[in-house]
């Protein structure tokens, strides 16, 4: 291990996506405090380079894939994956976020800092190769993400969703680090590495601590994968968070978290799997279940989408079960076809919603087809995405997380989890149905077509998800590759 | 000596710990918890981290609970009403939390069968010094990152406490 | 040979008129759609042509779709015999159905919309019959159901419509459920998704006895095959689906799509003479759909729902082909069949055209008002009954007949099946075209867009068994046993001819006889008339528990009965009762709090006090 | 117990003490600044159980981490402060048993 007190400029290089971000970030507040809350549409431009400069960088980061930082960040292949992720959904998320802002006459730069910043958090977490490097990334990612859920600060519901939010993921922030605490004390370090060596030695030299620390560490990041019973917080906040944001917390977070849960428990705590492998199958059985029924009852698109994305966090928790570098390609899969096709949809319902979020009801939705057939259309093929079609990314996705599952022997799991996916099926039909079946509403009725950004952002995302359906080989066979974590 | 300290100053701790929970009154549950920081202050010096100690007074009870105070001030909060209830806090809500200690102490003692006695001045890295040499080295990256997150926290107060909103 | 021309036609049809038909003429609509699968039959003919005789299969690897580890699942097409054969059926029929369709939608709104769906359809039924692995066949199989989903559910303003839609899809995706269980077990057991490296491999391993791994996937396959085929017990969409457009309804619910099962059946033969456990409960679901369905058909009065428990019924015949043994002649019977029922129901289309009504006590008399109709729905009736030499009459034959060296029982039920097949056929044929007026007094005959695909079926479903389908299958298939004998057949024509006979003089000759007796029945004619109540039955045992175990049990239960229970005896404030989701969801964040430290205290518990310290 | 000094497992005990009673306090306070205090708390508990796993150890890295945690205390409690003022603000409130608007 160096001792060097000056990074090296190929450790820079491995850091590149971060720092970009981290720098544009602090640039956007600058230059905020400089124009006077004016230019809020140039900041947000600004932020759309920044995300698409952080996406070279992450790809030039994967030329020289190595370790970083005294070995506490690895630009590996599993961290290009999850950094191309949580970049391409923060960038689909600010290009639609600027007409909805625009219309909430709230468009300002810190808005956009505070989604860099957010993202290059997400983005250490899933290069994180250390235990407070990841905690504090973690913090990065989640303190902004408190601030853009109650960013529109006059808003009753936006407020109650950011002190939920902040007050739960604190709370659940509290034992993570507990965790993080009673594992330094049995392994005598945070790097993961060295966590897996400690663990690894003769069966019983494990002490409970480690079990205790697997316990709170999986508590969480289960909270910020929404897994239950850690799931309570993300319906509510979906709902009072302003749709982009919802769209934002849908997507970067979970995937990052996916990402942190996957290297801390393939690495570190991959000796003692035996003792947590059983918690996750019913987490993840459980997750699927609440996720599924519940939103079998909703009617606020929002907060529908909020349980849909409890179930999928639940059907990524089945590959997390099977433990395998199979199971973590799979779950890697699964994420990158979740986040387009999750991020689509809140495009679209972020547009629809128009000011002050007046139309989120599933009836309100009634006739867009007549009024809107291509949003209409490509809203089709997300959901029937969600639903699992083939020809979509999220059929493969679940073909390759239950595949994963079956390998590794998990035959009820998969059984449960292909009912659940059936139920599901009924939810995201309704949408449709309302949409195509209807006489247009009065809310699609007076609805403009959508203005550029949004449509680009659901182009976007409804391309990635059938490219996902039609040519999974290449991204699969990338995440295979990438799934062997270097102990 | 090193016993009859820990003795005092956890109970202290202890017993602000438990104040901190039982008031009703904000500013008496504030006032607590800077007895809690306070008391913790002298036990890390008992296990020779002097740097932490010291920053445990500076920065925890000299700016973040002044931060609360202050806030607790200004919204002018007074003795919390007993509105409204939570059926699951208040009825799993006990078991659940001697559950977590008991199961905590558990795995404590589990892990740390052998009592190793805690013995002050046997401990001698935890100054400054060596502190920041471990900061620029090996803790580089958490450290700048840390200045990324005071950053994010001061643009989130901003945006969120900032005057007014035109609407 | 280009194979992928054939799905590509229609599915640049669908794109075309999709994105350009809602401001194109109907011309432009018309020449489309019916030019897309013109094109596709055309080039399914030379196709067919350059590969004759066919003899081995003809594979095309066009790219790789996933490469994971050292399993390849490509993007492949292959034709064989069997393909061959759908093929002809799905584009022959399907052309005439879509020149059918431009006289039966002229006067419909969203007339592009409808001819994109149509083609959208073609596009995956070709797609799912000329795939060369399990995992494209469950592309066209899905997205069939797809477009099912959204032809039934056309006319959208009517809720019966998007109910039966509604319907339709979540019965399939039970069915759907299995076979997905199902293609997992196969690449689990064979490592392959690859048609040809899957059932040489099942060729290779010995008869299963008992419930082997081979059972377990042919059972799984055939519950996939009940809800796309429409048999028991997940038959009940497709009567319903009959709110869906004639034109749908005979190229989607009679000629194609719910045949892919027994396709899928048939193309699986390898993996089910492994499994004859299996195979007898194809033919046992088979066997009571066929009979149970033609019960039902005896009582409708609904034209089109008479011909919708015909299909089922018939399909259940294929069944009992494919479970006997007997591919060959299963999809010889599908390719009959694609015939005769294409043209009942077109022919009830047309007379649905000509009067605006489908209830059979409301026509009457209409032969001489609408002849053409008259005559080729005549040809279809005698076919599906089995007269000689008819289309139907060879394929059922073949049916029975190897129903019978199976087990003789099956064949005589199957031969009461054909008797009262032919009975309630020939039923609606009379109270359509026979006997006086009832209740409609202007009616016309359909343009010659409509008439002249009727007739080209009529001739067809006459002629169509001379073509020597299941003895060109043979090669396909493992041989089925039974030779012809004479006795056997004239019981089945004879059962057919009493049948017609039967129905003669029940609505012709002795009218008001039906209703006596109908009478005399009393609670068993009621019993069949409501289709034995099935949907009711289901909606109790099934639909409902769902809504009330999430609702009810959930809530009044768990949450009022325990929780509130032992909160209003434990402490003073218990407050209101929600359910149990709701509680969890009260928005009350003490609440959730409690919530997340179960969750880690359940945590700890499990993995650090539990499980650690092995 | 040797007059020298007690078991390192004590401070950790008293460390898991504190942890539990910040629990306590956030689910059975109602104001929404001392559930907020509850948790700072509860950080603490961590950082003293980083600071004994430091002795015992005899390593610099644990008084490091619990550096760290009072960086992350301080930057919650800004925008932790931050957010319950808009909520006052808008519900002239702290009481988190008012703020359930979104629920099912």
């Amino acid at each position: 291990m160096t001792h060097s007190f000056v990074p090296t400029g190929v450790e820079l290089l491995r850091l590149s996506p971060e720092i970009l971000l981290v720098l544009a970030g602090t640039l956007l507040l600058v230059l905020e405090g400089l124009t006077g809350a004016k230019r809020g549409r140039e900041l947000g431009r600004l932020a759309l380079v920044a995300l698409g400069a952080a996406l070279l960088a992450s790809l030039a980061a994967a030329r020289q894939p190595g370790l970083a930082f005294s070995g506490s960040i690895s630009a590996d292949g599993f961290a290009t994956f999850f950094r191309l992720v949580v970049i391409a959904a923060g960038l689909l998320v600010a290009l639609f976020s600027g007409p909805y802002l625009r219309r909430e006459s709230a468009e300002r730069g810190e808005y956009y800092a505070l989604l860099l910043y957010s993202v290059a958090g997400q983005c250490l977490m899933a290069s994180a190769n250390e235990l407070i490097v990841l905690f504090i990334a973690l913090e990065t990612s989640s303190i902004a993400s408190y601030v853009l859920a109650g960013y529109l600060r006059a808003d009753r519901r936006a407020n109650e969703a950011a002190v939920k939010y902040f007050l739960l993921g604190s709370f659940a922030s509290a034992f993570l680090l507990y965790g993080i605490a009673l594992i330094y004390g049995e392994a005598g370090s945070t790097w993961l590495g060295q966590i897996r060596a400690a663990l690894a030695g003769p069966p019983g030299s494990a002490t409970p601590l480690a079990g205790a620390a697997a316990a709170f560490l999986f508590a969480g990041f289960a909270f910020k994968v929404s897994a239950a019973p850690f799931q309570v917080w993300a319906p509510d906040v979906y709902q009072g968070a302003p749709a982009p944001v919802a769209a934002f917390l849908s997507a970067g977070p979970k995937a990052a978290a996916f990402a942190g849960l996957l290297r801390v428990f393939m690495t570190a705590f991959e000796p003692v799997s035996a003792s947590w492998e059983g918690i996750v199958w019913v987490s993840a059985l459980a997750t699927m279940i609440v996720g599924n029924l519940a939103a079998l009852l909703q009617s606020n698109i929002k907060r529908l989408l909020a349980y849909s994305s409890i179930a999928h966090a639940g059907y990524v928790m089945v590959a997390v079960t099977a433990h395998s570098s199979i199971g973590t390609a799979a779950a890697m899969f699964y994420l990158a076809a979740y986040v387009f096709m999750n991020v689509g949809a809140f495009a679209v319902v972020s547009y629809f919603a128009r000011q002050g979020e007046r139309y989120v009801h599933v009836d309100d939705l009634a006739g867009l087809a007549w009024r809107q057939p291509v949003v209409a259309a490509l809203l089709s093929l997300l959901l029937l995405s969600l639903i699992g079609v083939p020809l979509t990314g999220g059929f493969f996705g679940k073909f390759y997380v239950f595949t994963a599952a079956l390998e590794a022997g998990l035959v009820w799991l998969t059984v449960l989890g292909l009912l659940n996916s059936a139920v599901a099926a009924y939810y995201y039909l309704r949408i449709l149905v309302v949409m195509y079946m209807r006489e247009p509403s009065e809310a699609a009725a007076d609805l403009a077509a959508p203005p550029a950004p949004v449509r680009a952002a659901l182009w976007a995302s409804a391309l990635a998800t059938l490219i996902l359906g039609i040519f999974p080989s290449t991204v699969l066979e990338y995440a295979s590759k990438a799934a062997a974590l270097a102990p | 000596m090193d016993a009859l300290l820990f003795l005092i100053f956890a109970s202290i701790a202890a017993v602000c710990g438990l104040n901190v929970v039982i008031q009703r009154q904000p500013i008496a549950s504030a006032l607590s918890l800077i007895g809690v920081m306070g008391s913790l202050a002298v036990l890390y010096l008992l296990l020779g981290a002097q740097f932490i100690a010291a920053a445990q007074v500076i920065v925890y009870a000299g700016a973040v609970m002044v931060l609360f105070v202050m806030v607790i001030m200004l919204l002018n909060a007074g003795a919390e009403r007993p509105t409204g209830a939570s059926l699951v806090a208040s009825t799993l809500g006990v078991p659940l939390l001697a559950g977590l200690f008991a199961a905590l102490a558990y795995v404590i003692f589990a892990g740390f069968p052998e009592p190793e006695l805690v013995r002050f001045g046997q401990f001698r890295q935890g100054g400054a010094a060596e502190l920041g040499y471990a900061l620029f080295t090996r803790y580089l990256l958490v450290f700048e990152l840390t200045s990324v997150l005071v950053l994010i926290a001061i643009a989130g107060a901003v945006v969120l406490a900032w005057r007014e909103v035109k609407r | 040979m280009h194979l992928w021309l054939i799905p590509a036609f229609p599915l640049a049809g669908f794109l075309l008129n999709g994105i350009f038909g809602r401001r194109a003429s109907k011309t432009f609509v018309n020449a489309v759609a019916v030019g897309a699968v013109l094109a596709s039959f055309l080039w399914t003919l030379k196709t067919l042509g350059a590969l004759w005789p066919l003899e081995a299969l003809h594979l095309e690897r066009y790219f790789t779709w996933i490469q994971a580890g050292d399993v390849r699942i490509g993007f492949d097409l292959a034709m064989d015999r069997l393909s061959a054969v759908m093929l002809l059926v799905i584009t022959g029929v399907g052309l005439l159905i879509h020149i059918y369709s431009i006289g039966y939608m002229a006067h419909e709104g969203g007339y592009y919309r409808f001819f994109a769906y149509l083609n959208l359809f073609m596009f995956f039924m070709i797609t799912l019959v000329l795939a060369a692995n399990f995992l494209l066949l469950f592309v066209g199989w899905e997205g069939v159901g797809l477009c099912s989903y959204l032809l039934i559910g056309f006319w959208f303003l009517r809720s019966s419509a998007t109910n039966a839609a509604n319907k339709a899809f979540i019965v399939n995706r039970v069915g759907d459920f299995g076979f997905s269980i199902g293609i997992y077990l196969i690449y689990l057991h064979f490592g392959s998704l690859d048609f040809p490296e899957v059932f040489q491999a099942a060729s290779r391993q010995p008869v299963e006895a008992g419930l082997g791994p081979l059972t377990l996937i042919g059972l799984l396959l055939a519950v996939g095959a009940t809800g796309k085929s429409a048999q028991i017990p997940l038959y009940v969409w497709l009567p319903d689906a009959m709110e869906g457009p004639t034109p749908v309804s005979a190229l989607i619910h009679a000629a194609t799509m719910v045949t892919a099962g027994v396709y899928m059946v048939a193309r699986c033969s390898a993996i089910y003479t492994h499994a004859p456990l299996a195979m007898e409960a194809v033919a046992l679901i088979g066997l009571a759909t066929a009979f149970l369905a033609a019960t039902i058909g005896l009582t409708q009065f609904d034209i089109k729902k008479v011909f919708a428990y015909s299909t089922i019924s018939q399909l259940g015949y294929m069944f009992l082909g494919a479970g006997v043994g007997a591919f060959g002649a299963s999809i010889y019977h599908l390719w009959t069949h694609a015939f005769f029922k294409a043209l009942l129901f077109l022919g009830a289309g047309s007379l649905i055209h000509a009067l605006g009504e489908q209830d059979l006590r409301k026509m009457g008399g209409l032969r001489a008002k609408t002849p053409i109709t008259f005559w080729t729905l005549l040809a279809a009736a005698v076919s599906i009954s089995g007269v000689p030499f008819t289309a139907g009459f060879f394929s059922k034959d073949e049916i029975l007949l190897a129903a019978y060296h199976h087990a003789p029982w099956m064949y005589w039920m199957g031969t009461l099946t054909a008797a009262l097949t032919a009975f309630y056929v020939f039923r609606a044929i009379f109270l359509a075209f026979f006997g006086e007026p009832r209740g409609w007094s202007h009616a016309h005959e359909s343009p010659p867009v409509m008439t002249v695909p009727l007739a080209l079926l009529a001739v067809l479903s006459l002629i169509g068994g001379f073509a020597p389908v299941s003895r060109w299958l043979a090669p396909s298939f493992p041989a089925a046993q039974g030779h012809h004998e004479t006795v056997l057949v004239a019981i089945s024509v004879g059962a057919g001819l009493a049948g017609i006979a039967l129905a003669w003089w029940f609505y012709v000759a002795r009218p008001g006889l039906a209703e006596r007796v109908a009478a005399r029945l009393g609670a068993f004619y009621r019993l069949v008339y409501n289709k034995y109540f099935v949907d009711e039955i289901y909606r109790a045992a099934l639909v409902q528990p769902v809504i009330t175990s999430s609702q009810q049990m959930l809530w009044r239960k768990v949450d009022v009965g325990w929780i509130d229970g032992a909160v209003n005896g434990l402490a003073a404030r218990a407050c209101a009762a929600g359910d149990l989701l709701r509680r969890l969801q009260s928005g009350n964040l003490r609440s959730y709090a409690a919530w997340v430290l179960l969750g880690a205290l359940g945590l700890l518990l499990t993995i650090g006090v539990a499980g650690g310290a092995r | 117990m040797s007059a020298a000094g007690v078991p390192l497992s004590w401070y950790l005990v008293l460390a898991a003490l504190l942890f539990t009673l910040g629990a306590a306090g956030f689910i059975f306070r109602r104001n929404i600044i001392t559930m907020f205090m509850c948790i700072e708390l509860m950080l603490n508990a961590v950082n003293l159980t980083f600071v004994a796993l430091a002795y015992h150890l005899r390593q610099v890295d644990g008084l490091v981490l619990a550096f760290f945690v009072m960086v992350v205390a301080a930057a919650e409690a800004a925008v932790g402060l931050a957010i319950i003022l808009t909520v006052f603000r808008n519900r002239a409130s702290v009481q988190i048993d008012e703020v359930q608007a979104l629920k099912d």
